[in-house]
C-alpha cells in the first residue's frame, strides 16, 4: 500500500505525458498537434514539481517558525520551462496560420497531397 | 487532506485529457487544454510551488489558449477523420509509457524529505540564500541569481519567439475604415474593461515589485500587463492599441529588455566579477544582489510584456485580414 | 469550534450547493441562453458565499483584504463576461428557445 | 579583462548582438553588424581553443555562484574545437549570405533573419560550452526556436511544412532530454554534469538513472537527425533559404552529436553506456543502416538540396559509427568528422545557392552545362564533392582514414569495409550532380538566359572553405592534435571519474 501511496502521482503523471505524446503524433490536425505538444510539456512540468514536494513542507518563502520547505529549484527550472514552452507554441501557431494560407487546409494528409513528396 | 485534493484533481486531469484525445471539436478541445492547464496550476498550488501556479495559470491559460482561440479563428474548427493508422502511435506512446514506468519503480518515494533532491544542491538554497541574496522568495533567489543564466536564456527564448512570430506573420497596421470590431457596440464592456485595464496594470507592476517577497515577478509581471492590453485591443479594435503602443515601439522594447538584463552581466564584469555577479555591483554585496535581481527582473518584464504583446498584435492583424477578405 | 467557523462553513456550503447547481444547470438545459444564465447567476452567488465563508476564516489582515479584492474584482468581471457571451450569440443570430419553438411546432404540425 | 572572461564571450557576444541586430533594423547594417559580431566570436573561440589546448579545462562560475549551486560554463579541447568550427561557418556564411538572402527572403524579413541567425549562433555555443544539463535545455531551445524561424523563412511554401514538422519533432526531442534530465536530477540532486557523473556512479545500475539515459539518448538522437529520426532533416534542409541550410547542415547537427559524445563519455561513463546498457551494439546498427539507407536515398533524389541532406544523414552515421567503436581512435575520427563535414557541407550547400541564385531552381536538370558558365562555383562544388567521396588530399579523405583505422584497430574488418562501400555510393551521387554540370549541354530554352559567375561575396566564403578542405587534407596538424587531445581528455575524465567514483563511495559511506 505504502508502495503505491509512494508512486501513484508519478504513475498518473506518466499517463498524462503519454495522453499528450499520442495526441502529438496521432492527430492529423496541427492545431490539435500543438494542443498535444502542450499537454505532454505540461504533464512534464508536473514530474518536476512532484519530486521538489516535501510532506508537511511549505511554499520556498520564508516564514517565522516554519522549518520544512519544499524545494525552490525544480520550481525555478520549470518556470523556465513553461516560457520555453509558450514560445514554441506561438511559433507553431503563427506556422499554422502561414500553412492554412498557402495550403488552404490544416490537417496534414491534405496538405501532404498537394505537394510532391519531399 | 492534500493528498485527496490531490488525487481528485488528478483524476480531473487524466479525464480533460482522455476527452481531449476523442473530441473532434478543435474549439473545445482548446477550451480543455485551457482547464487543463488550469487544474495543473491547482496541482501546482497544492506540491507548494506558487511561483509555478502563478505563471502556468497566466500563461498556459491565459496567453496560450488565447493564441490557440485566434488560430482556430483562421482555421476552422473542425478536425477531419484521420486516415493515419493509430497502431504505430500507439505503439510508440506504449513503449515510451513502459520505460518511464519502469523508471519510476526505482524513485525516491513521493515527497520525502530523505530524498537526494532536498538533500543536495537544494539545502544551500533553502539554507543560505535568505542571508546570501536577502530576498525572502527563495524561488526569486535562484531564478535571478544563482542560475541567472538560465533566466537570460528564458528571455532569449521568449525575444526568439517574437523574431519567429514577426517574419511569420508580420504586423499590419490596418486602416480604421478596413474595422468593424465585433464589439463596437458592445458599450457594457467599454466601460467595465475602462475600469478594469487600469487595475489589472496596476496588479502587474505589484507583481513585478513585490516579486521579491511573494509569489510572482518579472516574467508574470510581464504577461499580466500583456493581458491588460490584449483586452484593450480586443473591445476596442486593434488601431486603437496601435495608437497607444505601436508593434515596432513593441520590438524595440522587446529588445531593450534583454539588452537590460545583459547590460547588467557586462557591468559586473566591468566591476571585476564574473559574468552576471551581482555581489560587485554595490559595496555591499547583498545591496548588489538587490539591485541585480531589481534590474533583471525589470528587463525581463520589459521582453515578456513587449514579446506577448506583440505576438497578439501579429495574430490579431491577421485574424482581421482574414475577416476583411 | 466557535460562531464564526459555523457561519463560514454554512456559507462554504452553501457556496459550494449554488455552484453545484449551475454546473447541473449548464448540463441540463436545452439551449445557450438558458444554460449561460443557469451558469452566470450562480457564479456570481457561489462566488460571494465561498469568499465570504473564506473571510471568516483569515484573521482580518492583508489576506482579507485581497479576499475583498478578488470578490469585487469577480462582482464586476463574471456579469460583465455573461453579457458579452450573450451579445455576441445574439450578435451571430443565435435565437433564443422561445423564438425557435414556436416554428418548430408549426413544422411538426405540418 | 578578456582573457578572464573568454569562456564566456562566444555565448554572451552573439547573444547581445542579436538584439542590436534587430534594433538596427536595415538590411546592410544588421548584415554588417552580425557578421562583425560573429567573426569576433570566432576569434575569441580560436584563443579558446589553443588555451584549452595548453591549459586544458577551463571553468567559469556565471554569477559568480560556484558550481553546482550556480551555472558553470566548461571549456574543453573537444567542445573548443567543435566551436571553432562552429563560429567559422557562421562568420562565412553571413558573408555568403547578403546577395543570397536578398534573392530569396523578402526585404523586410532581412534584418529578422540575421536577428535569427545569431540567436542560433549563441544557442549553439551555449550547447557547447554549457556544463549544466539543464542550461543545456535552455540553449537548445534558443537554437532550435531560432532554425525553425530560418528555415521557415524562404519563399517556396513547402518551408512553412518542413518547419511545422521540424518544430514538431524538435520539440519532442526537446522534451524528451528535459524528461531525462528531470530522471537524473530526481536520483542525484544535481544538474551540473561534472557532479552528476561523479553522483551517478554512486548507483550502479538504478532503473531511474538507465530511462534517463534512454531518454536523453533518443532525446539527442531527434536532434542530430540519427536513422530511424531523421524524417525531419530532408525536407527542412530542402525548402530552407541555401544559406540557411549551408550554416544548418554544417553546424546544428554537429552540435547535437557532440552533445551525445558528451553526456556518454563525461556524464554516464563508457562502462555504464555501452557494458552495462549495450548502447555501443545499437548505435553501431543505427549508423550502418543510416549510411547505407540514406546513401541509396541520396542516388535516387532529383533535387540536389535533397540528395546532400540524405548525404547529411549519411554522414552523420560516420560520426556515430566513429564513437561506438569506444576507442580514442574512433572517438577522434568522429571528432575529425565533425569539423571536416562541416567544411564539406558548408562549401557544397554554398555552391548549390550559388546555383540557386543564378538559375532560379536546384533540380539536377538545372545544373546542365553549368560546368562552363560558372567554372568557379562547380570547381568549388567538384573539390568539396571529392571531399565528402573521401579521395585522397582532401579532409574527407582523413576522417575515413581515422575511421578505417579504428576500426582496424579493433580487428573489426567487416565495418572498415562497410565503411569503404558507403563511399562507393558517395561517388555515385555527387558523380551524377557532377557529370550534369560537365558533360550535359547546357538546354535549348536556357542558351538565352544570361547566367554567369555569382559575385565575389558569394565565391570568397565558398572558396575558404573549399581551400580549408584541402590544406586540412594535406596538413592534418591542426585538427589531429586537437581531435586528439579532445578524445584523449574525453576517454581521460572517464577514468577521473572512475576513480572519482570510489573517492565518492567512501565518502559516502563516510557520510
Amino acid at each position: 500500500m505504502s508502495f503505491i501511496l509512494d508512486y501513484y502521482n508519478y504513475w498518473v503523471v506518466v499517463f498524462l505525458m503519454m495522453a499528450g505524446f499520442y495526441i502529438v503524433i496521432s492527430a492529423n490536425n496541427l492545431v490539435k498537434k500543438i494542443v498535444g505538444l502542450n499537454i505532454f510539456q505540461t504533464s512534464v512540468f508536473m514530474l518536476y514539481i512532484s519530486m521538489g514536494k516535501v510532506t508537511g513542507g511549505t511554499a520556498p518563502i520564508v516564514v517565522e517558525g516554519v522549518t520544512q520547505y519544499s524545494n525552490p529549484l525544480p520550481h525555478v527550472l520549470i518556470l523556465t520551462a513553461i516560457v520555453v514552452g509558450v514560445a514554441t507554441t506561438a511559433v507553431g501557431l503563427s506556422l499554422i496560420v502561414r500553412i492554412k494560407r498557402a495550403y488552404g487546409t490544416v490537417e496534414e494528409n491534405e496538405f501532404e497531397n498537394k505537394d510532391d513528396a519531399i | 487532506m492534500a493528498e485527496f485534493i490531490d488525487l481528485v484533481l488528478l483524476a480531473m486531469l487524466a479525464l480533460t485529457a482522455l476527452r481531449i484525445i476523442f473530441l473532434k471539436d478543435l474549439f473545445a478541445v482548446v477550451m480543455l487544454f485551457g482547464i487543463y492547464s488550469f487544474l495543473s496550476a491547482l496541482i501546482f498550488v497544492n506540491l507548494d510551488a506558487v511561483d509555478v501556479a502563478f505563471t502556468e495559470a497566466s500563461v498556459g491559460a491565459g496567453i496560450s489558449t488565447v493564441l490557440m482561440l485566434v488560430t482556430l479563428a483562421m482555421t476552422g474548427r473542425k478536425e477531419k477523420q484521420s486516415t493515419h493508422s493509430t497502431i504505430l502511435p500507439l505503439f510508440v506512446v506504449l513503449v515510451t509509457g513502459a520505460a518511464l514506468i519502469y523508471g519510476t519503480l526505482d524513485m525516491p518515494p513521493f515527497g520525502h524529505p530523505d530524498n537526494p533532491v532536498h538533500q543536495h544542491v537544494a539545502p544551500r538554497y533553502i539554507e543560505e540564500s535568505p542571508k546570501e541574496v536577502g530576498l525572502p522568495n527563495m524561488v526569486t533567489s535562484v531564478l535571478a541569481s544563482y542560475r541567472g543564466f538560465d533566466t537570460l536564456g528564458e528571455t532569449v527564448v521568449v525575444f526568439s519567439a517574437v523574431i519567429g512570430v514577426l517574419s511569420l506573420l508580420g504586423v499590419r497596421r490596418t486602416k480604421k475604415k478596413d474595422l468593424e470590431s465585433g464589439l463596437e457596440t458592445h458599450k457594457v464592456l467599454h466601460v467595465v474593461s475602462k475600469i478594469i485595464i487600469p487595475l489589472v496594470i496596476l496588479f502587474a507592476l505589484y507583481v513585478q515589485f513585490h516579486g521579491d517577497f511573494g509569489p510572482g515577478g518579472g516574467f508574470q509581471a510581464g504577461v499580466i500587463a500583456a493581458a491588460a492590453f490584449i483586452l484593450y485591443a480586443l473591445v476596442l479594435g486593434l488601431p486603437k492599441a496601435f495608437a497607444v503602443v505601436g508593434p515596432k515601439f513593441l520590438q524595440w522594447m522587446a529588445a531593450a529588455g534583454v539588452l537590460l538584463y545583459a547590460s547588467v552581466g557586462l557591468y559586473s564584469m566591468y566591476k571585476g566579477g564574473n559574468f552576471l555577479d551581482y555581489n560587485t555591483l554595490a559595496a555591499d554585496p547583498i545591496a548588489g544582489q538587490h539591485y541585480g535581481i531589481i534590474i533583471i527582473e525589470l528587463g525581463v518584464g520589459i521582453t515578456v510584456f513587449a514579446v506577448m504583446l506583440n505576438i497578439f498584435y501579429a495574430f490579431g492583424s491577421q485574424a482581421e485580414r482574414s475577416n476583411i477578405q | 469550534m466557535d460562531f464564526l467557523d459555523i457561519v463560514s462553513s454554512i456559507l462554504l456550503l452553501a457556496g459550494v450547493f449554488f455552484g453545484f447547481s449551475g454546473a447541473v444547470g449548464l448540463f441540463r438545459f436545452p439551449d445557450f441562453f438558458t444554460r449561460v444564465h443557469a451558469a452566470s447567476v450562480t457564479d456570481s452567488i457561489a462566488a460571494i458565499l465561498i469568499i465570504g465563508g473564506l473571510l471568516l476564516q483569515t484573521s482580518f489582515d492583508l489576506n482579507t483584504a485581497k479576499l475583498v479584492f478578488i470578490l469585487l474584482f469577480l462582482l464586476v468581471t463574471s456579469p460583465t463576461a455573461s453579457h458579452a457571451l450573450a451579445k455576441s450569440a445574439r450578435h451571430g443570430g443565435l435565437l433564443t428557445l422561445a423564438e425557435t419553438s414556436p416554428q418548430d411546432k408549426q413544422e411538426s404540425a405540418k | 579583462m578578456l582573457e578572464q572572461h573568454l569562456t564566456a564571450l562566444p555565448i554572451i557576444l552573439p547573444l547581445i548582438a542579436a538584439p542590436i541586430a534587430l534594433i538596427l533594423g536595415r538590411s546592410v547594417l544588421s548584415w554588417g553588424f552580425a557578421t562583425l559580431a560573429s567573426g569576433l566570436a570566432f576569434l575569441f573561440s580560436w584563443q579558446l581553443l589553443s588555451a584549452a589546448l595548453s591549459e586544458g579545462v577551463i571553468s567559469y562560475a556565471v554569477g559568480g555562484w560556484a558550481p553546482p549551486w550556480g551555472i558553470e560554463l566548461r571549456v574543453d579541447a573537444a567542445n573548443a574545437f567543435v566551436l571553432l568550427a562552429v563560429t567559422a561557418i557562421s562568420t562565412l556564411v553571413l558573408v555568403y549570405s547578403k546577395d543570397s538572402i536578398e534573392k530569396e527572403v523578402k526585404a523586410a524579413n532581412h534584418s529578422l533573419f540575421y536577428t535569427a541567425h545569431l540567436l542560433c549562433l549563441a544557442g549553439l555555443s551555449g550547447i557547447l560550452i554549457t556544463g549544466d544539463a539543464f542550461n543545456l535545455f535552455v540553449f537548445l531551445e534558443i537554437s532550435s526556436l531560432a532554425t525553425y524561424t530560418l528555415v521557415s523563412l524562404a519563399s517556396d511554401r513547402r518551408c512553412l511544412t518542413a518547419a511545422f514538422r521540424y518544430l514538431v519533432m524538435g520539440t519532442i526531442g526537446a522534451t524528451f532530454i528535459l524528461i531525462g534530465v528531470g530522471l537524473l536530477y530526481m536520483k542525484t540532486g544535481t544538474l551540473n554534469m561534472m557532479d552528476l557523473a561523479v553522483r551517478i556512479d554512486a548507483y550502479d545500475s538504478s532503473r531511474t538513472i538507465n530511462t534517463g539515459l534512454a531518454f536523453i539518448m533518443v532525446g539527442v538522437s531527434i536532434k542530430l537527425a540519427l536513422f530511424p529520426l531523421h524524417m525531419w532533416l530532408p525536407p527542412a534542409y530542402t525548402h530552407a533559404p541555401s544559406a540557411v541550410t549551408a550554416f544548418l547542415a554544417s553546424t546544428a547537427t554537429k552540435v547535437a552529436v557532440y552533445v551525445m559524445i558528451r553526456f556518454i563519455f563525461t556524464v554516464f561513463g563508457i562502462d555504464h553506456v555501452f557494458v552495462d546498457m549495450g548502447m555501443g551494439l545499437i548505435l553501431m546498427a543505427l549508423a550502418v543502416v543510416a549510411i547505407f539507407k540514406c546513401s541509396y536515398m541520396a542516388t535516387v533524389q532529383s533535387n540536389v538540396k535533397t540528395v546532400l541532406a540524405y548525404s547529411s544523414v549519411a554522414q552523420i552515421g560516420y560520426m556515430i559509427l566513429g564513437l561506438s567503436l569506444v576507442s580514442v581512435t574512433g572517438l577522434m575520427a568522429s571528432m575529425i568528422h565533425i569539423f571536416n563535414h562541416a567544411l564539406m557541407k558548408g562549401a557544397l550547400f554554398m555552391a548549390v545557392g550559388a546555383v540557386f541564385y543564378r538559375v532560379g531552381s536546384v533540380d539536377i536538370k538545372a545544373f546542365a552545362g553549368l560546368g562552363r558558365k560558372m567554372p568557379l562555383t562547380m570547381a568549388a562544388f567538384t573539390i568539396a564533392g571529392l571531399s565528402i567521396i573521401g579521395v585522397p588530399l582532401t579532409a574527407g579523405f582523413v576522417s575515413k582514414w581515422y575511421l578505417v583505422t579504428a576500426a582496424l584497430e579493433q580487428g573489426n574488418w567487416t565495418v572498415a569495409a562497410l565503411v569503404l562501400i558507403g563511399s562507393l555510393f558517395a561517388i555515385v551521387y555527387i558523380g551524377r550532380i557532377l557529370e550534369a554540370a560537365y558533360f550535359q549541354k547546357l538546354p535549348e530554352s536556357r542558351s538565352s538566359e544570361n547566367i554567369k559567375e555569382i559575385s565575389w561575396l558569394m565565391l570568397v566564403p565558398m572558396w575558404v572553405l573549399v581551400i580549408a578542405n584541402i590544406y586540412f587534407g594535406v596538413d592534418t596538424s591542426l585538427t589531429t592534435e586537437a581531435a586528439n587531445s579532445a578524445s584523449e581528455w574525453l576517454f581521460q575524465t572517464n577514468n577521473i571519474l572512475e576513480n572519482n567514483m570510489v573517492e565518492g563511495n567512501s565518502q559516502e559511506v563516510s557520510s
